[in-house]
């Protein structure tokens, strides 16, 4: 038996490419994730130039015509949700995070661990190449319908089709041997002492994204199986002329599209829980209806997936199932935002960045919850299905969770990440600089949504009712908005680079927090706990009358 | 590997296990286990615990392939008319050898408990070979097929058939190669916990064949 | 390392030899002409099959409660998805619309060989 | 509401329209209820030294009140939206009116084309009338439309009918609407189906009835040969086939 061997400081690969520790592999699926947001945010910025000022030179990118447009377009949608979403609320913070906060050294499988994370670099890298090839990127929209998606006749980007769906399967294979590390280590290596309910929330909910994901990628990984076939070995799987049926990829796509979108809710949701409990300095309200309330929303996501095909072609007596099973999962989400609000009373809320970013989330997340009714509701959705109003909708939710949480996570552990603190108010001029351009993207296509605005269209010249001057002033106006919060995200480049180097150094505890993560020193060692911590109690003990501190680390006995 | 630390045997449930205590984590280089990976808070040990997740997942990605070919399958009835060159006699014998390999891989699991490595060396690796037969027999039937002219793209049944059993093929392959990996370990009486692992994992592959006999060879 | 004591071994040649049979039993149900003896040999068999493996080889019922719990909820998606997308798939044609292409291919394929049956 | 957007030229519009505003009023009002008590709270209990915070657990049943009767309200409101919606559903896409007239409409990449009885007033005779991206349609008349695609999965929608529905490949869908307002509204394209997806509007134009009459008496007479012949469904046409080269 090979006893551990003691070897010198590993060198630069060693310590940061090759690394087993969970903390660097975050931080590596943090700054890919980072890095691809900015690819994601220059294609926004260049299809929302085309839309705010139609047929001129983009600077930056040069003319938009259809087919960069669509190829831009889908490259955005696919981009924001597999390689920003969900490495960074799911990959970096969760392994950052999940050994540190339940009291152990590392994940359970090191070495999955790391091959998780090169699984993953190697579809980012397959998919930034498809746009190089020839016909470049895949134009047919990142739910890639078949037989647009099937054939390269009818896509005009046969390389880009297979290059986006090798890419895709490479990242569904990443996150399944990552989920599978974060389930097993929480289930497993809890510190002793730490019982079901002294499990952090954010900690809960990944893990419960992490197995929602699992479950819902299989028929998908199966789905794109076929669908590679189809594309390559001219198989019928999606082709109605061969016996094969294109609803039954929309089907297998979009069960796992709508849990995906939980996926990447549920992190956030716990990110903002930790965040909104340290600054209201209050104890979660209801612990447990929260826990119970997001095991409901994890199945009930699994019914709900058709609300996406009510005009696809389903037989139309399945909308009513959906319609119901849609409005049924608003209960428990409704559930969560109210506990959520219900935190805040009694507590003493101290508005430091981290906490505007969690209130900037509840409050904008809850406008996107709310025109979810409108889309999930069968009759509306006629007409407002593929619009713009449908646009604003998932934007209002998917930035909240994608970029206003995430921004809150970084702020809130930077000083345990890095052991330097960020400045506040470069924090402050970046948060208001994000949420209120956000708004003035989106509240204008709620309306040109409403006028009749549907989605992907490079540009409305051949639509009457869509060419009003009217529209096209709300479209613009969305543009210069989308102008505005992208040069508000070099305030956040500046603040996190400058703050990595010559930030104020940051102590253990600096939010005065109760979970084990701030029991370590700043950035954590190799192997996180000298000793390793035994838990006493639940994760929020704040506020607690008569006691010295006005919160209890988990870890302190009496 | 800290091998001199005794752990105190706890029975919870009707399997008794020995737990580690948490103890200082060393300074561990690459290789040596995290105490993550020692800990058993649910009473499982984690290397049995992945593999069930692998085998949940695998459940769900064989359970969408399956489904969508049994609703093709219910809604064609023309298919069956491709079914009846499948050879059934190379389905019942590779069922037969595929029973015969997990009857194997589960007497390595149980020499495994014994501590007896070596045996369970042998039985993987007479697994392995059970494995091996069942891809020849594949192979062979693939080939027929093949020169009947029923290729990947000649249907919509051919289609679905090929990538069912291709993907069931490439899982044998995979279990094939962990399990020669782990049987290599078991010779030195190292890590015997995981025969029992890949032998579970051996036993899921064999009952995703059992269901895919009757679905591409049987039904009329 | 970590390693159970003994779990209780079934006579596993004995369970191997049950499964043998069954499989016999499902190749001679292929061969009779009544389509519901085949079907019900071939997928009684396989389930009954597969409940043994379950059992015996893989010890579900001994492991922990919830693992086979986790595994049947698995499968339960498995039949949501089949439940959700057959209506539409599966049958050719419904409320108000009507699966043109999937009908021909039908009527084609069965062209191809009136003798079936 | 949604009628200050866009124009309601068909029976079922404003069926839509009320729909909309029933969701917009319940649903407003809870976002501001819940938007205001959020903000109360924050301004409420800012930090002020020395007030220190209660403990509360929330499983406290005077407290936990609070969150179960907004949420028994919230679900009340969800059925008082769930059971129009489904009727609403039901009337556009389930229940069909007999149909005075019946209407083809292929989707192909990157055309709408359309396929009209004649003046007999029965399709898939001599006298039908094909056109390409022009529907014209008489007045309080109500159609019967057969949806199909020729090549990737399409989506007919007039929003000034309130009508929207994909065209799969393979799969004739029918759907039903009543024009109810002279004029000419826009046929778009709602699902992604390639390069020429923006490329693809159409036109509806809804005329009297004697206007109809006379346009179909014109334009069925000429031989039908001289229109393009409309090449079967199935089949990926040649005229569309040099266009996508």
């Amino acid at each position: 038996m090979s006893t551990a061997v003691q070897h010198a400081e590993p060198g630069f690969f060693r310590k940061y490419c090759w690394s087993t520790d969970h903390k660097i592999i975050a931080m590596q699926y943090l700054f890919t994730g980072m890095a691809m947001a900015l690819i994601g945010g220059y294609l926004a910025y260049v299809f929302r130039m085309q839309l705010g000022f139609p047929n001129h030179n983009v600077p930056g990118f040069g003319i938009v015509t259809p087919g960069r447009y669509n190829a831009v377009v889908t490259m955005h949608g696919t981009i924001m949700i597999f390689w920003v979403a969900m490495p960074v609320l799911i990959a970096a913070f969760g392994n950052y995070l999940i050994p540190l906060m339940i009291g152990c050294d590392d994940m359970a499988f090191p070495r999955i661990n790391r091959l998780s994370y090169q699984v993953f670099l190697l579809s980012a890298i397959v998919l930034l190449l498809s746009f190089l090839v020839k016909g470049g990127a895949f134009g047919g929209a990142w739910t890639a319908y078949p037989p647009l998606s099937a054939s390269g006749a009818y896509n005009l980007t046969p390389l880009g089709a297979t290059l986006w769906l090798v890419a895709v399967a490479l990242e569904f294979v990443a996150f399944l041997l990552g989920g599978i590390n974060f389930t097993v280590t929480v289930m497993n290596s809890r510190a002793p002492g730490m019982k079901m309910f002294d499990i952090p929330i954010v900690i809960w909910m990944i893990v419960l994204a992490t197995v929602i994901f699992m479950a819902s990628a299989g028929p998908l990984i199966a789905g794109a199986v076929m669908l590679l076939f189809d594309q390559t070995m001219a198989t019928g799987f999606y082709d109605p002329t061969r016996g094969g049926d294109p609803l039954l990829w929309q089907h297998l796509f979009w069960f796992f599209g709508h849990p995906e979108v939980y996926v990447v809710l549920l992190p956030a949701m716990g990110i903002v829980a930790e965040i909104l409990a340290v600054f209201a300095r209050k104890k979660l309200f209801g612990y447990k209806s929260m826990l119970f309330s997001t095991w409901a929303v994890g199945i009930l996501s699994f019914v709900v997936w058709a609300h996406h095909q009510f005009v696809a072609g389903i037989d139309p007596r399945m909308a009513n199932v959906f319609t119901v099973t849609t409005l049924l999962i608003s209960i428990p989400v409704a559930e969560l935002v109210f506990l959520y609000i219900a935190t805040l009373y009694g507590g003493s809320i101290r508005l430091d960045t981290p906490m505007l970013w969690a209130l900037g989330f509840l409050a904008e997340f809850m406008i996107g919850g709310v025109t979810g009714i409108f889309l999930g509701s069968s009759g509306t959705d006629i007409y407002l299905h593929d619009t713009y109003f449908l646009i604003a909708h998932f934007h209002y939710t998917f930035v909240p969770i994608a970029i206003i949480s995430v921004f809150a996570g970084i702020t809130f552990w930077f000083p345990k990440m890095f052991g330097r603190m960020m400045n506040e108010t470069l924090g402050k001029i970046h948060f208001w600089g994000t949420v209120i351009p956000f708004n003035v993207i989106f509240i204008p296509l709620f309306m040109t949504g409403l006028a009749g605005d549907q989605r992907r269209i490079y540009s409305y010249a051949q639509f009457a009712e869509q060419s009003r001057p009217a529209l096209q002033h709300l479209r613009t106006l969305s543009t210069v908005g989308l102008l505005v919060m992208l040069s508000f995200q070099l305030v956040f480049l500046f603040n996190f680079f400058w703050s990595l180097r010559k930030g104020k150094r940051a102590e253990a505890n600096p939010w005065r927090s109760t979970t084990l993560e701030w029991t370590v020193p700043s950035p954590p060692p190799h192997g996180n706990f000298a000793v390793l911590p035994t838990v006493y109690r639940g994760p929020y003990e704040y506020g607690l009358p008569g006691r010295a501190d006005d919160y209890w680390p988990q870890n302190v006995p009496d | 590997m800290n091998m001199d630390c005794r752990a105190a045997p706890t029975t919870t449930g009707p399997r008794t296990f020995l737990i580690r205590p948490a103890e200082k984590p060393t300074t561990m280089s690459a290789t040596a286990k995290p105490i993550a990976n020692t800990r058993s808070a649910t009473g499982i040990p984690t290397a049995r615990l992945i593999t069930w997740w692998v085998i949940a997942s695998e459940i769900v990605i064989f359970g969408g392939l399956l489904s969508a070919y049994l609703m093709h399958r219910l809604g064609h009835p023309e298919w069956a008319l491709s079914a009846d060159h499948t050879n059934t006699w190379a389905g019942a014998f590779n069922t037969f050898v595929l029973l015969t390999s997990s009857l194997a891989a589960v007497l390595a699991h149980k020499a495994a408990d014994a501590l007896d490595g070596p045996r369970a060396a042998k039985l993987l690796r007479l697994t392995v070979l059970g494995g091996f037969v069942f891809l020849m027999v594949k192979a062979f039937e693939w080939t027929t097929d093949i020169r009947e002219g029923f290729v990947l793209s000649s249907g919509g049944f051919w289609s679905y058939y090929y990538v069912l059993t291709g993907l069931h093929g490439l899982h044998v392959l995979a279990g094939m190669v962990i399990m020669l990996i782990i049987a290599a370990d078991a010779a030195k009486n190292q890590e015997l916990q995981r025969v029992e692992c890949i032998g579970l994992y051996w036993h899921f592959v064999d009952i995703v064949w059992i269901f895919l006999f009757p679905l591409l060879y049987i039904a009329r | 390392m970590t390693t159970e004591t003994h779990v209780h071994h079934p006579n596993y040649v004995k369970i191997w030899a049950i499964l043998v049979a069954l499989l016999i039993v499902s190749v001679v149900g292929s061969f009779s002409s009544i389509r519901v003896v085949i079907l019900v040999a071939a997928f009684g068999v396989a389930f009954v099959k597969a409940f043994l493996v379950a059992k015996n080889f893989m010890h579900v019922t001994v492991e922990k409660r919830w693992v086979p719990y986790l595994l049947l909820v698995m499968l339960a998606f498995i039949v949501i998805l089949f439940a959700g997308v057959a209506p539409d798939v599966m049958s050719h044609g419904g409320l108000h619309w009507s699966n043109d292409a999937a009908k021909q291919s039908v009527e084609t394929g069965m062209k191809a060989a009136p003798k079936h049956e | 509401m949604l009628e200050r957007y866009t124009t309601a030229a068909s029976t079922y519009a404003h069926s839509i329209d009320h729909l909309f505003l029933l969701i917009l009023v319940l649903v407003g009002f809870w976002l501001i209820v819940a938007e205001a008590v959020m903000f109360i709270l924050i301004f409420k209990f800012r930090a002020r030294d020395g007030r220190p915070t209660r403990h509360v657990t929330g499983e406290e049943k005077e407290l936990h009140r609070w969150i179960t009767i907004p949420h028994m309200l919230v679900i009340l409101c969800d059925i008082a939206i769930i059971i129009p919606a489904i009727i609403v559903w039901y009337n556009i896409k389930q229940a069909q009116p007999p149909a005075d007239q019946t209407v083809r409409v292929y989707a192909q990449q990157w055309a709408w084309s359309f396929q009209e009885p004649g003046p007999d007033g029965v399709l898939d005779t001599a006298d039908d009338v094909r056109t390409v991206g022009e529907l014209h349609v008489a007045i309080n008349t109500t159609y019967h439309f057969e949806l199909m695609s020729r090549d990737v999965v399409h989506s007919f929608a007039v929003p000034a009918f309130r009508l929207k529905q994909d065209a799969l490949p393979g799969r004739t869908i029918t759907g039903w609407f009543r024009p109810n307002r002279l004029g000419t509204y826009d046929i778009q394209c709602t699902q992604m189906c390639g390069i020429g997806h923006a490329l693809m509007a159409g036109r509806v134009i809804v005329e009297t009835r004697q206007d109809h009459a006379a346009w179909l008496m014109q334009n069925s007479n000429p031989p039908v040969a001289a229109l393009p012949a409309a090449p079967s469904p199935l089949a990926a046409s040649p005229m569309m086939a040099e266009a996508r080269r």
